[in-house]
């Protein structure tokens, strides 16, 4: 049961399907004059307006890059290269993936100033906060769409208004909520939007930065030419043809999973909550993606939370310091609030469209018994 | 990412739980990723250490060497028991990822604090 | 018949077979921690075994890329990031593919000087030109290994000793070579070198950059530090998978290819120069790949070549300003001296392992005949 599809999911039988003739019968370049590029020209075409479709952008508007983590590197160092004689401000938040904390790392070593701003408990920004840190040479916003941790959805349509009022750019790290809930640029005042195909049921090693007609980010991989001069490289075409395919059946079951996922959802925080003692819930109850879970347990660590879980058959994750390679607990966590001891005890389950309600139950009552094994050799724990 | 015989520990941890009145005990925190490790004792006329038990808040390697060290000290007299290294731990159960070696010095130190705590006890009695 | 080899390559199906499982049951991420993503951890220790063999470097001197663009990008932006304190002097050549091009042209806006080294009659640079060129703050020399277009090969273990005896960085675009002719990063004393996939009958949108130990190119695509903290993004595992395989059986296979191809190319190089009038060789007749051909015959377009080849079933290449989207003919071809109007001419066959010594009679008598046809039409052509 695998309920890590925050992390990355499977492909999509019919997903694979689309791209399978471009491995070998139709695997031209797309940019050659002969009949055999053709079909991929034709590919490139159709899933660009697939990926557009998805976000209510224009086609031209949508370019395809190797995934999220380019995208939002693009998104944000083009902007900060681009803009850099009007102004080195950026406004971003603490709890933005490493692919714009990095980045925006990296910028300060160049000598740009970033304002980080903070979450409330629930784990959304105060929009009050960001008004505040506008200043005249902000040339940036970016402010993640949910975040990948606690699923918590920020009020971009909102935070474009603003940047719109201040003639800022505005991107958003739309990774984990596309073809989740519902997205509209236009509507919502976005600039620069990043969406990865492997967290849609897509091929990994492909994404797209959505980039609005008029917004011109300096180019991050020059070469030849290709995506109207923007991102150089030969096309992966069989991945972009996959990645379409992945946006247009997420767009076509965007409703109907919302409601299965929230139900699954939803049963399984009540039923922990309820029968778990000391199990709380990371990130806003409402506010939250449909397929995000995330609970702190006391008394007891996420790696081994995790690998008791795998042995009864369900993969997920945990933000505990433990499971890290720098040995440290979730930034995304303890900008919380929460004490790196809560940090540790945390689970994150992310559903896909394969769960079921029976999935529910079963992962509930793993919970309860993983949680009273270790909560029983726990020094911390008494009971 | 762990080896058969960490796994092994880990799922069927060997020892876990508290000894009532215990000849020594000794808990250690780990400074690096903040978790916890209690080790109990009960040790016979001969320093020979006839029980064991623990108690770890922490990851799949901190339960594994705890167990894995609770049967290498079962056993052995408080001397032999204070000569298990953290590297014997860690090799015992057939390595352990380099990011995971503080685990095993955790379990190695619970150890020594406990024979230390019951040497105290001794010299105090 | 597929001829245009140096553009992109079919997937071999041994390849795709490496690549499925990936997709469905083995899609787990590989830095998590349960089970699943364990055999894409292995997947892709494999993988940087096999590329690292083709080029005798250590697995961990390979980092994976999304291609040839972005290892080149990476590399000479890297390089001229890092050293930026000790200098700002870079040495190239005219002829170099557009990612490598492209990318020092963008730096010359940030202020970094970059010498173009031209090339002889041959295709070829001289190495006097090159030591001349080196100064007090050259800090990085990127020359390519075989060229894309006419396929001539750099005298690369002479410039890598160069290179070291000066204490500059050298960096190899390699994506034409790899697979193709030996290549030993150690004996040519390469610091930093680019591999694509899809040119050796892997996937496309991957690729690597070989990082010898030691030297640290600023990272270009920041995150949540997947490749050992240098290049950021989940791993594209089907893809990384793939183009080890395709390393390895290039490997296997390198030897008996080349002989093979070899065979086929001249056979096409001289049945094409002694029937047809006014044909000539671009490059170099020995130093050059043994899949390369390049031809000029005069008083034609190579557009209309190339179609007109295509309706007979091969398909095939020009550098020939009408098929370019800027209609600029090919700056590797006039580096050469030629006039525009000889480049109009030009025709690039880049053979392929499926290739055969029959396939050489065909091609030489579709040339002959496509030659003829246009010519008769051209004003250009009395006779
Ligand atoms: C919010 C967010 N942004 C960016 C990324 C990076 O995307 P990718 O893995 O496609 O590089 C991820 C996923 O890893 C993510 O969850
Ligand atoms: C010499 C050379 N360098 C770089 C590249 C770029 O590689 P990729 O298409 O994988 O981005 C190519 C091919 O297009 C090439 O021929
Ligand atoms: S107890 Fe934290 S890493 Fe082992
Ligand atoms: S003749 Fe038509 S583009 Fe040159």
């Amino acid at each position: 049961m695998y309920m890590d599809n925050s992390a990355t999911t499977p492909v999509n039988p019919e997903v694979l399907k689309e791209m399978e003739p471009f491995y070998k019968e139709e695997f031209g370049n797309a940019s050659t004059l002969y009949s055999l590029g053709r079909e991929s020209k034709k590919a490139l075409n159709l899933a660009r307006e697939r990926v557009a479709n998805l976000i209510n952008a224009e086609p031209e508007e949508i370019k395809f890059t190797s995934g999220g983590t380019e995208s939002d590197n693009w998104a944000i160092k083009g902007i900060a290269f681009q803009k850099r004689n009007k102004g080195k401000h950026i406004i971003t938040s603490v709890i933005e993936h490493p692919a714009v904390k990095n980045t925006c790392k990296w910028l300060e070593k160049l000598g740009y100033e970033i304002t980080y701003l903070p979450i409330q408990e629930n784990g959304i920004i105060n929009i009050e906060d960001l008004k505040k840190a506008i200043r005249d040479d902000t040339i940036l916003i970016s402010i993640m769409h949910a975040n990948n941790e606690i699923g918590t959805i920020q009020p971009i349509t909102e935070i474009g208004k603003i940047a719109k009022e201040n003639n800022i750019i505005f991107h958003v790290d739309a990774v984990q909520s596309v073809g989740k809930i519902p997205l509209d640029v236009k509507k919502s005042n976005i600039d620069l939007l990043s969406i990865s195909s492997h967290k849609i049921y897509g091929p990994k090693g492909i994404g797209a930065l959505y980039i609005k007609k008029g917004v011109r980010p300096e180019v991050l991989i020059h070469g030849g030419g290709q995506e109207n001069n923007q991102r150089s490289g030969t096309e992966n075409i069989p991945g972009i043809a996959g990645f379409g395919k992945a946006c247009q059946i997420a767009n076509d079951n965007l409703e109907e999973n919302t409601r299965k996922l929230t139900k699954i959802r939803n049963k399984i925080i009540k039923g922990v909550l309820s029968q778990v003692d000391e199990a709380y819930l990371n990130g806003d109850p409402e506010k939250r993606l449909p397929n995000n879970v995330n609970f702190r347990f006391s008394a007891i660590e996420g790696e081994s939370l995790v690998l008791m879980l795998d042995a009864k058959g369900i993969e997920a994750s945990t933000g505990s310091a433990c499971s890290s390679q720098s040995l440290e607990p979730s930034y995304v966590l303890t900008s919380l609030g929460l004490e790196p001891v809560n940090v540790h005890g945390s689970l994150r389950l992310s559903l896909g469209v394969e769960n079921t309600l029976e999935d529910a139950d079963k992962v509930i009552n793993d919970i309860i018994n993983v949680v009273n094994t270790l909560r029983s050799m726990s020094p911390l724990w008494n009971s | 990412m762990y080896s058969e015989k960490v796994m092994d520990h880990f799922a069927n941890p060997r020892n876990t739980g508290v000894i009532e009145n215990p000849s020594g005990e000794g808990t250690v925190g780990n400074p690096t990723c903040g978790d916890l490790m209690t080790i109990y004792i009960t040790v016979n006329d001969e320093n020979v250490i006839t029980d064991i038990k623990f108690k770890t808040f922490g990851c799949g390697a901190a339960i594994a060497t705890s167990s894995m060290i609770t049967e290498m000290a079962i056993g052995k007299t408080i001397d032999e028991a204070l000569k298990i290294s953290r590297n014997d731990v860690a090799e015992e159960l057939d390595g352990l990822p380099p990011v995971k070696m503080h685990c095993s010095n955790l379990a190695a130190d619970a150890l020594t604090k406990a024979i230390e705590n019951y040497q105290e006890k001794q010299a105090n009695a």
